[in-house]
Protein backbone atom coordinates (compact mmCIF):
# COMPACT_ATOMS: atom_id res chain seq x y z
CA UNK A 1 0.00 0.00 0.00
CA UNK A 2 1.37 3.19 -1.11
CA UNK A 3 -0.01 7.08 -0.85
CA UNK A 4 0.91 10.22 -2.35
CA UNK A 5 0.09 13.59 -3.25
CA UNK A 6 2.27 14.57 -6.22
CA UNK A 7 2.81 17.66 -8.05
CA UNK A 8 3.71 16.25 -11.60
CA UNK A 9 1.84 14.20 -13.78
CA UNK A 10 0.71 10.91 -13.20
CA UNK A 11 1.37 7.51 -14.65
CA UNK A 12 -1.08 4.85 -14.59
CA UNK A 13 1.21 2.76 -16.04
CA UNK A 14 3.76 2.56 -13.38
CA UNK A 15 0.91 2.06 -10.86
CA UNK A 16 -0.52 -0.97 -12.91
CA UNK A 17 2.65 -2.33 -12.83
CA UNK A 18 3.41 -1.11 -8.89
CA UNK A 19 -0.14 -3.59 -8.05
CA UNK A 20 1.23 -6.55 -10.05
CA UNK A 21 1.24 -9.70 -7.97
CA UNK A 22 0.91 -13.30 -8.80
CA UNK A 23 -1.32 -13.56 -5.88
CA UNK A 24 -4.00 -11.40 -7.70
CA UNK A 25 -6.01 -12.70 -10.25
CA UNK A 26 -7.82 -9.12 -11.33
CA UNK A 27 -6.08 -5.64 -11.36
CA UNK A 28 -8.05 -2.14 -11.17
CA UNK A 29 -7.22 1.12 -12.13
CA UNK A 30 -9.29 4.55 -11.92
CA UNK A 31 -7.91 7.29 -13.42
CA UNK A 32 -9.54 10.95 -13.02
CA UNK A 33 -9.08 13.37 -15.83
CA UNK A 34 -10.02 17.00 -16.61
CA UNK A 35 -12.85 17.20 -18.64
CA UNK A 36 -13.92 19.92 -21.29
CA UNK A 37 -17.56 20.48 -19.86
CA UNK A 38 -18.79 20.44 -16.16
CA UNK A 39 -22.44 21.78 -15.20
CA UNK A 40 -22.75 22.86 -19.15
CA UNK A 41 -19.33 24.97 -18.88
CA UNK A 42 -16.49 24.57 -20.76
CA UNK A 43 -13.76 24.09 -18.75
CA UNK A 44 -10.20 24.61 -20.26
CA UNK A 45 -8.17 23.45 -17.10
CA UNK A 46 -8.20 22.92 -13.17
CA UNK A 47 -6.47 24.16 -10.29
CA UNK A 48 -5.90 21.36 -8.03
CA UNK A 49 -5.12 22.74 -4.70
CA UNK A 50 -4.76 20.70 -1.25
CA UNK A 51 -4.32 20.78 2.44
CA UNK A 52 -0.73 18.84 2.18
CA UNK A 53 -0.33 17.23 5.26
CA UNK A 54 -3.59 16.51 6.40
CA UNK A 55 -4.46 15.73 2.73
CA UNK A 56 -2.10 13.02 2.42
CA UNK A 57 -2.95 11.64 5.94
CA UNK A 58 -6.37 11.43 4.87
CA UNK A 59 -5.75 9.74 1.48
CA UNK A 60 -3.21 7.19 3.53
CA UNK A 61 -6.25 6.30 5.79
CA UNK A 62 -8.57 5.95 3.33
CA UNK A 63 -6.05 3.28 1.78
CA UNK A 64 -5.27 1.71 5.09
CA UNK A 65 -9.18 1.21 4.84
CA UNK A 66 -10.09 -0.43 1.87
CA UNK A 67 -6.73 -3.06 2.75
CA UNK A 68 -8.40 -3.74 5.77
CA UNK A 69 -11.94 -3.87 4.66
CA UNK A 70 -11.04 -5.97 0.92
CA UNK A 71 -7.70 -7.52 2.38
CA UNK A 72 -5.45 -7.11 0.17
CA UNK A 73 -2.25 -4.75 0.63
CA UNK A 74 -2.18 -4.06 -3.18
CA UNK A 75 -3.27 -0.65 -3.03
CA UNK A 76 -1.70 2.47 -4.68
CA UNK A 77 -3.09 5.99 -4.97
CA UNK A 78 -1.72 9.04 -6.19
CA UNK A 79 -3.51 12.59 -6.45
CA UNK A 80 -2.25 15.35 -8.40
CA UNK A 81 -1.88 19.26 -7.53
CA UNK A 82 -1.30 22.18 -9.51
CA UNK A 83 -2.49 23.60 -12.80
CA UNK A 84 -3.75 20.64 -15.41
CA UNK A 85 -4.99 20.82 -18.72
CA UNK A 86 -7.98 19.07 -20.40
CA UNK A 87 -7.75 15.35 -20.21
CA UNK A 88 -4.64 15.43 -17.72
CA UNK A 89 -5.25 13.18 -14.81
CA UNK A 90 -5.83 14.22 -11.27
CA UNK A 91 -6.03 10.87 -9.39
CA UNK A 92 -4.27 7.59 -10.32
CA UNK A 93 -5.84 4.80 -8.38
CA UNK A 94 -4.53 1.10 -8.92
CA UNK A 95 -5.58 -1.90 -6.88
CA UNK A 96 -5.00 -5.64 -7.21
CA UNK A 97 -6.78 -9.01 -5.61
CA UNK A 98 -6.73 -12.57 -5.74
CA UNK A 99 -10.99 -12.27 -6.85
CA UNK A 100 -12.06 -9.40 -8.96
CA UNK A 101 -15.01 -8.27 -7.24
CA UNK A 102 -13.33 -7.02 -4.52
CA UNK A 103 -10.22 -5.57 -6.95
CA UNK A 104 -13.28 -3.27 -8.12
CA UNK A 105 -15.14 -2.61 -4.36
CA UNK A 106 -11.82 -1.77 -3.87
CA UNK A 107 -11.14 1.01 -5.91
CA UNK A 108 -14.54 2.29 -5.91
CA UNK A 109 -14.19 3.21 -1.94
CA UNK A 110 -11.08 4.61 -2.49
CA UNK A 111 -12.55 7.35 -5.37
CA UNK A 112 -16.11 7.93 -2.94
CA UNK A 113 -14.16 8.50 -0.19
CA UNK A 114 -11.60 10.66 -1.51
CA UNK A 115 -14.41 12.89 -3.11
CA UNK A 116 -15.85 13.00 0.63
CA UNK A 117 -12.77 13.63 2.87
CA UNK A 118 -10.02 14.70 1.17
CA UNK A 119 -9.22 18.52 1.84
CA UNK A 120 -8.41 18.96 -1.44
CA UNK A 121 -10.52 21.65 -3.79
CA UNK A 122 -10.28 22.27 -7.52
CA UNK A 123 -11.37 25.76 -9.38
CA UNK A 124 -12.26 25.65 -13.10
CA UNK A 125 -11.01 27.56 -15.42
CA UNK A 126 -14.05 28.66 -17.91
CA UNK A 127 -13.35 29.30 -21.54
CA UNK A 128 -15.00 32.68 -20.64
CA UNK A 129 -12.03 33.37 -18.85
CA UNK A 130 -13.30 33.19 -15.25
CA UNK A 131 -12.38 30.78 -12.53
CA UNK A 132 -14.43 29.23 -9.73
CA UNK A 133 -14.09 26.89 -7.36
CA UNK A 134 -16.29 23.50 -7.75
CA UNK A 135 -18.61 23.04 -4.26
CA UNK A 136 -20.01 19.75 -4.81
CA UNK A 137 -22.07 20.04 -2.38
CA UNK A 138 -23.84 22.63 -3.86
CA UNK A 139 -24.04 21.35 -6.93
CA UNK A 140 -27.47 20.27 -8.50
CA UNK A 141 -25.53 17.16 -10.51
CA UNK A 142 -22.31 15.18 -8.97
CA UNK A 143 -19.63 15.07 -10.53
CA UNK B 1 -5.19 33.21 23.35
CA UNK B 2 -4.46 34.09 19.66
CA UNK B 3 -5.07 31.45 17.48
CA UNK B 4 -3.95 30.97 13.84
CA UNK B 5 -6.22 29.17 11.20
CA UNK B 6 -5.76 27.66 8.18
CA UNK B 7 -7.73 29.11 5.24
CA UNK B 8 -8.48 27.39 1.98
CA UNK B 9 -9.82 27.41 -1.81
CA UNK B 10 -12.70 30.28 -1.85
CA UNK B 11 -11.88 31.13 1.76
CA UNK B 12 -8.84 31.82 0.96
CA UNK B 13 -9.64 34.09 -1.58
CA UNK B 14 -11.40 36.23 0.36
CA UNK B 15 -8.97 36.16 3.54
CA UNK B 16 -5.95 35.25 2.75
CA UNK B 17 -3.81 31.77 3.28
CA UNK B 18 -4.74 32.55 7.09
CA UNK B 19 -6.37 34.48 10.10
CA UNK B 20 -5.74 35.35 13.47
CA UNK B 21 -8.61 35.37 15.63
CA UNK B 22 -8.62 36.16 19.06
CA UNK B 23 -10.19 33.61 21.48
CA UNK B 24 -11.02 32.03 25.23
CA UNK B 25 -8.00 30.19 26.26
CA UNK B 26 -10.37 27.00 26.44
CA UNK B 27 -12.38 26.64 23.18
CA UNK B 28 -14.10 24.65 20.57
CA UNK B 29 -13.94 23.69 17.22
CA UNK B 30 -17.47 25.35 16.94
CA UNK B 31 -16.39 28.58 18.45
CA UNK B 32 -13.39 28.70 16.08
CA UNK B 33 -15.93 28.61 13.29
CA UNK B 34 -18.29 31.14 14.33
CA UNK B 35 -15.52 33.77 14.82
CA UNK B 36 -14.28 33.14 11.25
CA UNK B 37 -17.54 34.01 10.01
CA UNK B 38 -17.13 37.19 11.88
CA UNK B 39 -13.90 37.73 11.07
CA UNK B 40 -15.66 37.21 6.98
CA UNK B 41 -17.42 39.66 7.85
CA UNK B 42 -20.71 38.87 6.11
CA UNK B 43 -18.66 37.86 2.76
CA UNK B 44 -20.63 34.69 1.07
CA UNK B 45 -18.42 31.83 1.61
CA UNK B 46 -19.66 28.46 2.06
CA UNK B 47 -19.69 26.50 5.23
CA UNK B 48 -16.23 24.43 5.92
CA UNK B 49 -15.74 21.50 8.37
CA UNK B 50 -12.60 22.84 10.51
CA UNK B 51 -9.51 20.22 11.49
CA UNK B 52 -7.47 20.02 14.31
CA UNK B 53 -3.97 18.96 13.64
CA UNK B 54 -4.90 17.37 10.39
CA UNK B 55 -8.10 15.69 11.69
CA UNK B 56 -12.03 16.70 11.15
CA UNK B 57 -13.42 17.86 14.27
CA UNK B 58 -16.71 17.90 15.73
CA UNK B 59 -18.07 21.69 16.99
CA UNK B 60 -17.53 20.35 20.54
CA UNK B 61 -13.85 19.34 20.14
CA UNK B 62 -11.67 21.54 22.52
CA UNK B 63 -8.98 23.77 20.73
CA UNK B 64 -5.88 24.00 22.15
CA UNK B 65 -2.86 27.06 22.21
CA UNK B 66 -0.32 25.29 19.93
CA UNK B 67 -2.99 22.97 17.97
CA UNK B 68 -3.26 23.48 14.01
CA UNK B 69 -6.38 24.52 12.85
CA UNK B 70 -8.04 24.91 9.94
CA UNK B 71 -11.10 25.79 8.03
CA UNK B 72 -12.06 23.39 5.18
CA UNK B 73 -14.30 24.52 2.23
CA UNK B 74 -16.01 21.43 0.52
CA UNK B 75 -13.79 19.25 -0.94
CA UNK B 76 -13.61 18.34 -4.62
CA UNK B 77 -10.45 16.08 -4.91
CA UNK B 78 -10.15 13.09 -7.16
CA UNK C 1 -16.26 1.03 -29.39
CA UNK C 2 -13.61 -2.23 -30.02
CA UNK C 3 -13.55 -5.42 -29.10
CA UNK C 4 -10.87 -8.91 -30.48
CA UNK C 5 -9.97 -12.05 -28.96
CA UNK C 6 -5.81 -11.78 -29.83
CA UNK C 7 -3.30 -14.66 -29.40
CA UNK C 8 -0.73 -12.21 -28.53
CA UNK C 9 0.13 -10.22 -25.03
CA UNK C 10 -2.26 -7.53 -24.03
CA UNK C 11 -0.84 -3.83 -23.44
CA UNK C 12 -3.54 -2.52 -20.74
CA UNK C 13 -1.60 1.17 -21.57
CA UNK C 14 -2.67 0.61 -25.77
CA UNK C 15 -6.34 0.66 -24.63
CA UNK C 16 -6.04 2.82 -21.80
CA UNK C 17 -4.99 5.13 -23.84
CA UNK C 18 -7.68 4.37 -26.82
CA UNK C 19 -10.41 4.87 -24.80
CA UNK C 20 -9.50 8.39 -23.77
CA UNK C 21 -11.60 11.35 -24.41
CA UNK C 22 -11.88 15.41 -22.81
CA UNK C 23 -15.15 14.38 -22.80
CA UNK C 24 -14.45 11.95 -20.05
CA UNK C 25 -13.87 11.90 -16.27
CA UNK C 26 -13.26 8.59 -15.53
CA UNK C 27 -11.20 5.96 -17.11
CA UNK C 28 -11.28 2.23 -15.57
CA UNK C 29 -10.00 -0.64 -16.42
CA UNK C 30 -9.67 -4.39 -15.46
CA UNK C 31 -7.25 -6.75 -16.19
CA UNK C 32 -7.80 -10.58 -15.50
CA UNK C 33 -4.55 -12.18 -14.73
CA UNK C 34 -2.92 -15.57 -14.30
CA UNK C 35 -2.67 -16.20 -10.46
CA UNK C 36 -0.78 -18.78 -8.51
CA UNK C 37 -3.54 -20.61 -6.52
CA UNK C 38 -7.19 -21.43 -7.84
CA UNK C 39 -9.43 -23.85 -5.34
CA UNK C 40 -6.14 -24.60 -3.03
CA UNK C 41 -3.82 -25.75 -5.69
CA UNK C 42 -0.73 -24.09 -6.79
CA UNK C 43 -1.07 -22.95 -10.35
CA UNK C 44 1.43 -22.97 -13.32
CA UNK C 45 -0.16 -21.75 -16.38
CA UNK C 46 -3.11 -21.67 -18.20
CA UNK C 47 -4.32 -23.01 -22.00
CA UNK C 48 -7.04 -20.74 -22.60
CA UNK C 49 -9.33 -21.66 -25.99
CA UNK C 50 -12.07 -20.17 -27.69
CA UNK C 51 -14.67 -20.74 -30.23
CA UNK C 52 -13.20 -18.10 -32.23
CA UNK C 53 -16.24 -17.10 -34.63
CA UNK C 54 -19.08 -16.93 -31.73
CA UNK C 55 -16.65 -15.68 -29.38
CA UNK C 56 -16.21 -12.40 -31.02
CA UNK C 57 -19.66 -12.18 -31.75
CA UNK C 58 -20.21 -12.11 -28.45
CA UNK C 59 -17.53 -9.88 -26.60
CA UNK C 60 -18.89 -7.28 -28.92
CA UNK C 61 -22.49 -7.57 -28.46
CA UNK C 62 -21.77 -7.22 -24.75
CA UNK C 63 -19.50 -4.34 -25.18
CA UNK C 64 -22.42 -3.49 -27.25
CA UNK C 65 -24.63 -3.69 -24.35
CA UNK C 66 -22.53 -1.89 -22.01
CA UNK C 67 -22.58 1.30 -24.79
CA UNK C 68 -26.05 1.20 -24.86
CA UNK C 69 -26.61 0.74 -21.28
CA UNK C 70 -24.16 3.42 -19.95
CA UNK C 71 -24.00 5.81 -22.18
CA UNK C 72 -20.84 5.82 -23.50
CA UNK C 73 -18.83 4.80 -26.73
CA UNK C 74 -15.44 4.41 -25.43
CA UNK C 75 -15.39 0.97 -24.34
CA UNK C 76 -12.46 -1.26 -25.82
CA UNK C 77 -11.87 -5.32 -24.45
CA UNK C 78 -8.90 -7.61 -25.70
CA UNK C 79 -9.46 -11.46 -24.55
CA UNK C 80 -6.17 -13.12 -24.86
CA UNK C 81 -6.05 -17.23 -25.93
CA UNK C 82 -3.04 -19.79 -26.29
CA UNK C 83 -0.74 -20.55 -23.05
CA UNK C 84 -0.56 -17.82 -20.35
CA UNK C 85 1.98 -17.81 -17.49
CA UNK C 86 1.75 -16.79 -14.12
CA UNK C 87 1.05 -12.93 -14.07
CA UNK C 88 0.10 -12.65 -17.56
CA UNK C 89 -3.03 -11.14 -18.87
CA UNK C 90 -6.15 -12.71 -19.65
CA UNK C 91 -8.75 -10.17 -20.52
CA UNK C 92 -8.26 -6.14 -20.54
CA UNK C 93 -11.47 -3.88 -20.33
CA UNK C 94 -11.10 0.04 -20.78
CA UNK C 95 -13.62 2.04 -20.72
CA UNK C 96 -13.68 6.14 -20.21
CA UNK C 97 -17.06 8.50 -19.45
CA UNK C 98 -18.23 11.73 -18.70
CA UNK C 99 -18.66 9.99 -15.38
CA UNK C 100 -17.28 7.77 -12.80
CA UNK C 101 -19.78 5.82 -11.40
CA UNK C 102 -20.85 5.02 -14.94
CA UNK C 103 -17.05 4.34 -15.92
CA UNK C 104 -17.15 2.02 -13.08
CA UNK C 105 -20.48 0.30 -14.02
CA UNK C 106 -19.69 -0.44 -17.44
CA UNK C 107 -16.28 -2.12 -16.58
CA UNK C 108 -18.48 -4.51 -14.06
CA UNK C 109 -20.87 -5.22 -16.65
CA UNK C 110 -18.25 -6.30 -19.56
CA UNK C 111 -16.59 -8.71 -17.32
CA UNK C 112 -19.40 -10.02 -15.72
CA UNK C 113 -21.19 -10.52 -19.15
CA UNK C 114 -18.04 -12.04 -20.27
CA UNK C 115 -17.09 -14.57 -17.91
CA UNK C 116 -20.99 -15.95 -18.16
CA UNK C 117 -21.56 -16.20 -21.66
CA UNK C 118 -18.32 -15.85 -24.26
CA UNK C 119 -17.65 -19.56 -24.92
CA UNK C 120 -13.90 -19.08 -24.00
CA UNK C 121 -12.37 -22.00 -21.36
CA UNK C 122 -9.42 -22.68 -19.84
CA UNK C 123 -7.16 -25.34 -18.47
CA UNK C 124 -5.03 -24.73 -15.82
CA UNK C 125 -1.44 -26.32 -15.44
CA UNK C 126 -1.08 -27.68 -11.81
CA UNK C 127 2.54 -27.85 -9.88
CA UNK C 128 1.82 -31.34 -10.15
CA UNK C 129 2.10 -31.95 -13.76
CA UNK C 130 -1.72 -32.37 -14.13
CA UNK C 131 -4.24 -30.15 -16.26
CA UNK C 132 -7.79 -28.99 -16.24
CA UNK C 133 -10.39 -27.19 -17.57
CA UNK C 134 -11.51 -25.22 -14.86
CA UNK C 135 -15.72 -25.37 -14.67
CA UNK C 136 -16.77 -22.45 -12.81
CA UNK C 137 -20.27 -23.98 -12.71
CA UNK C 138 -18.99 -26.67 -10.67
CA UNK C 139 -16.51 -24.59 -8.18
CA UNK C 140 -17.54 -24.36 -4.82
CA UNK C 141 -15.84 -20.93 -4.79
CA UNK C 142 -16.27 -18.48 -7.58
CA UNK C 143 -13.10 -16.77 -9.04
CA UNK D 1 -29.30 -35.66 -42.22
CA UNK D 2 -25.67 -36.23 -40.85
CA UNK D 3 -25.03 -33.10 -38.65
CA UNK D 4 -21.65 -32.24 -37.54
CA UNK D 5 -21.33 -31.16 -34.18
CA UNK D 6 -18.26 -28.41 -33.00
CA UNK D 7 -16.94 -29.64 -29.54
CA UNK D 8 -14.37 -27.95 -27.42
CA UNK D 9 -12.71 -28.41 -23.85
CA UNK D 10 -13.61 -31.39 -22.02
CA UNK D 11 -15.54 -32.54 -25.00
CA UNK D 12 -13.24 -32.08 -27.72
CA UNK D 13 -10.53 -34.17 -25.44
CA UNK D 14 -13.12 -36.79 -25.32
CA UNK D 15 -14.26 -37.04 -28.22
CA UNK D 16 -12.17 -34.89 -30.91
CA UNK D 17 -12.84 -31.51 -32.39
CA UNK D 18 -16.33 -32.75 -33.99
CA UNK D 19 -18.62 -35.17 -33.33
CA UNK D 20 -21.04 -36.60 -37.05
CA UNK D 21 -24.46 -37.06 -35.95
CA UNK D 22 -26.98 -38.86 -37.82
CA UNK D 23 -30.30 -36.77 -37.08
CA UNK D 24 -34.20 -36.51 -38.43
CA UNK D 25 -34.15 -34.37 -40.46
CA UNK D 26 -36.49 -31.93 -38.92
CA UNK D 27 -34.56 -31.16 -35.60
CA UNK D 28 -33.69 -29.29 -32.59
CA UNK D 29 -30.76 -28.36 -30.43
CA UNK D 30 -32.50 -30.28 -27.53
CA UNK D 31 -32.46 -33.47 -29.79
CA UNK D 32 -28.84 -32.79 -30.60
CA UNK D 33 -27.92 -32.76 -26.81
CA UNK D 34 -29.53 -36.26 -26.40
CA UNK D 35 -27.87 -37.35 -29.80
CA UNK D 36 -24.36 -35.78 -28.21
CA UNK D 37 -24.31 -37.22 -25.06
CA UNK D 38 -25.47 -41.21 -26.49
CA UNK D 39 -22.56 -40.29 -28.36
CA UNK D 40 -20.27 -39.76 -25.85
CA UNK D 41 -21.07 -43.35 -24.02
CA UNK D 42 -21.44 -42.60 -20.58
CA UNK D 43 -17.87 -40.38 -20.25
CA UNK D 44 -18.49 -37.34 -17.46
CA UNK D 45 -19.16 -34.54 -19.24
CA UNK D 46 -20.02 -31.42 -18.04
CA UNK D 47 -23.62 -30.86 -19.82
CA UNK D 48 -23.63 -28.13 -22.01
CA UNK D 49 -25.40 -25.21 -23.83
CA UNK D 50 -26.09 -25.72 -27.58
CA UNK D 51 -25.06 -22.69 -29.81
CA UNK D 52 -26.37 -22.82 -33.53
CA UNK D 53 -24.85 -20.10 -36.04
CA UNK D 54 -23.00 -18.82 -33.11
CA UNK D 55 -26.51 -18.00 -31.01
CA UNK D 56 -27.00 -19.48 -27.76
CA UNK D 57 -30.13 -21.49 -28.74
CA UNK D 58 -32.95 -23.11 -26.50
CA UNK D 59 -33.52 -27.14 -26.30
CA UNK D 60 -36.87 -25.77 -28.84
CA UNK D 61 -34.46 -24.47 -31.30
CA UNK D 62 -34.87 -25.86 -34.95
CA UNK D 63 -31.89 -27.14 -36.16
CA UNK D 64 -31.67 -27.66 -40.29
CA UNK D 65 -28.87 -29.11 -42.62
CA UNK D 66 -26.25 -26.62 -42.95
CA UNK D 67 -26.04 -24.54 -39.71
CA UNK D 68 -23.42 -24.47 -37.43
CA UNK D 69 -23.77 -26.44 -34.35
CA UNK D 70 -21.35 -26.36 -31.23
CA UNK D 71 -21.36 -27.74 -27.97
CA UNK D 72 -20.53 -25.06 -25.34
CA UNK D 73 -19.06 -26.65 -22.05
CA UNK D 74 -19.21 -24.26 -18.93
CA UNK D 75 -17.71 -21.41 -20.00
CA UNK D 76 -14.78 -20.00 -18.00
CA UNK D 77 -13.31 -16.47 -20.03
CA UNK D 78 -12.26 -13.52 -18.65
Amino acid sequence: MRTAIVDHPLDPTALLAEVASTASGASTLFVGTVREVNAGRAVEGIDYSAYGPMAGKELETIAQEAVDRFGTTHVVVEHRVGTLRLGEASIVIAVSHARRAAAMDAMRYVIEETKKRVPIWKREHYADGTREWVDPSAASVAV
Amino acid sequence: MALTVLLFASWADALGPSIALDLPAETTAGAVLDAAFAAAAGRALPKPLVAVNHVYAKPGTPVRSGDEVALIPPVAGG
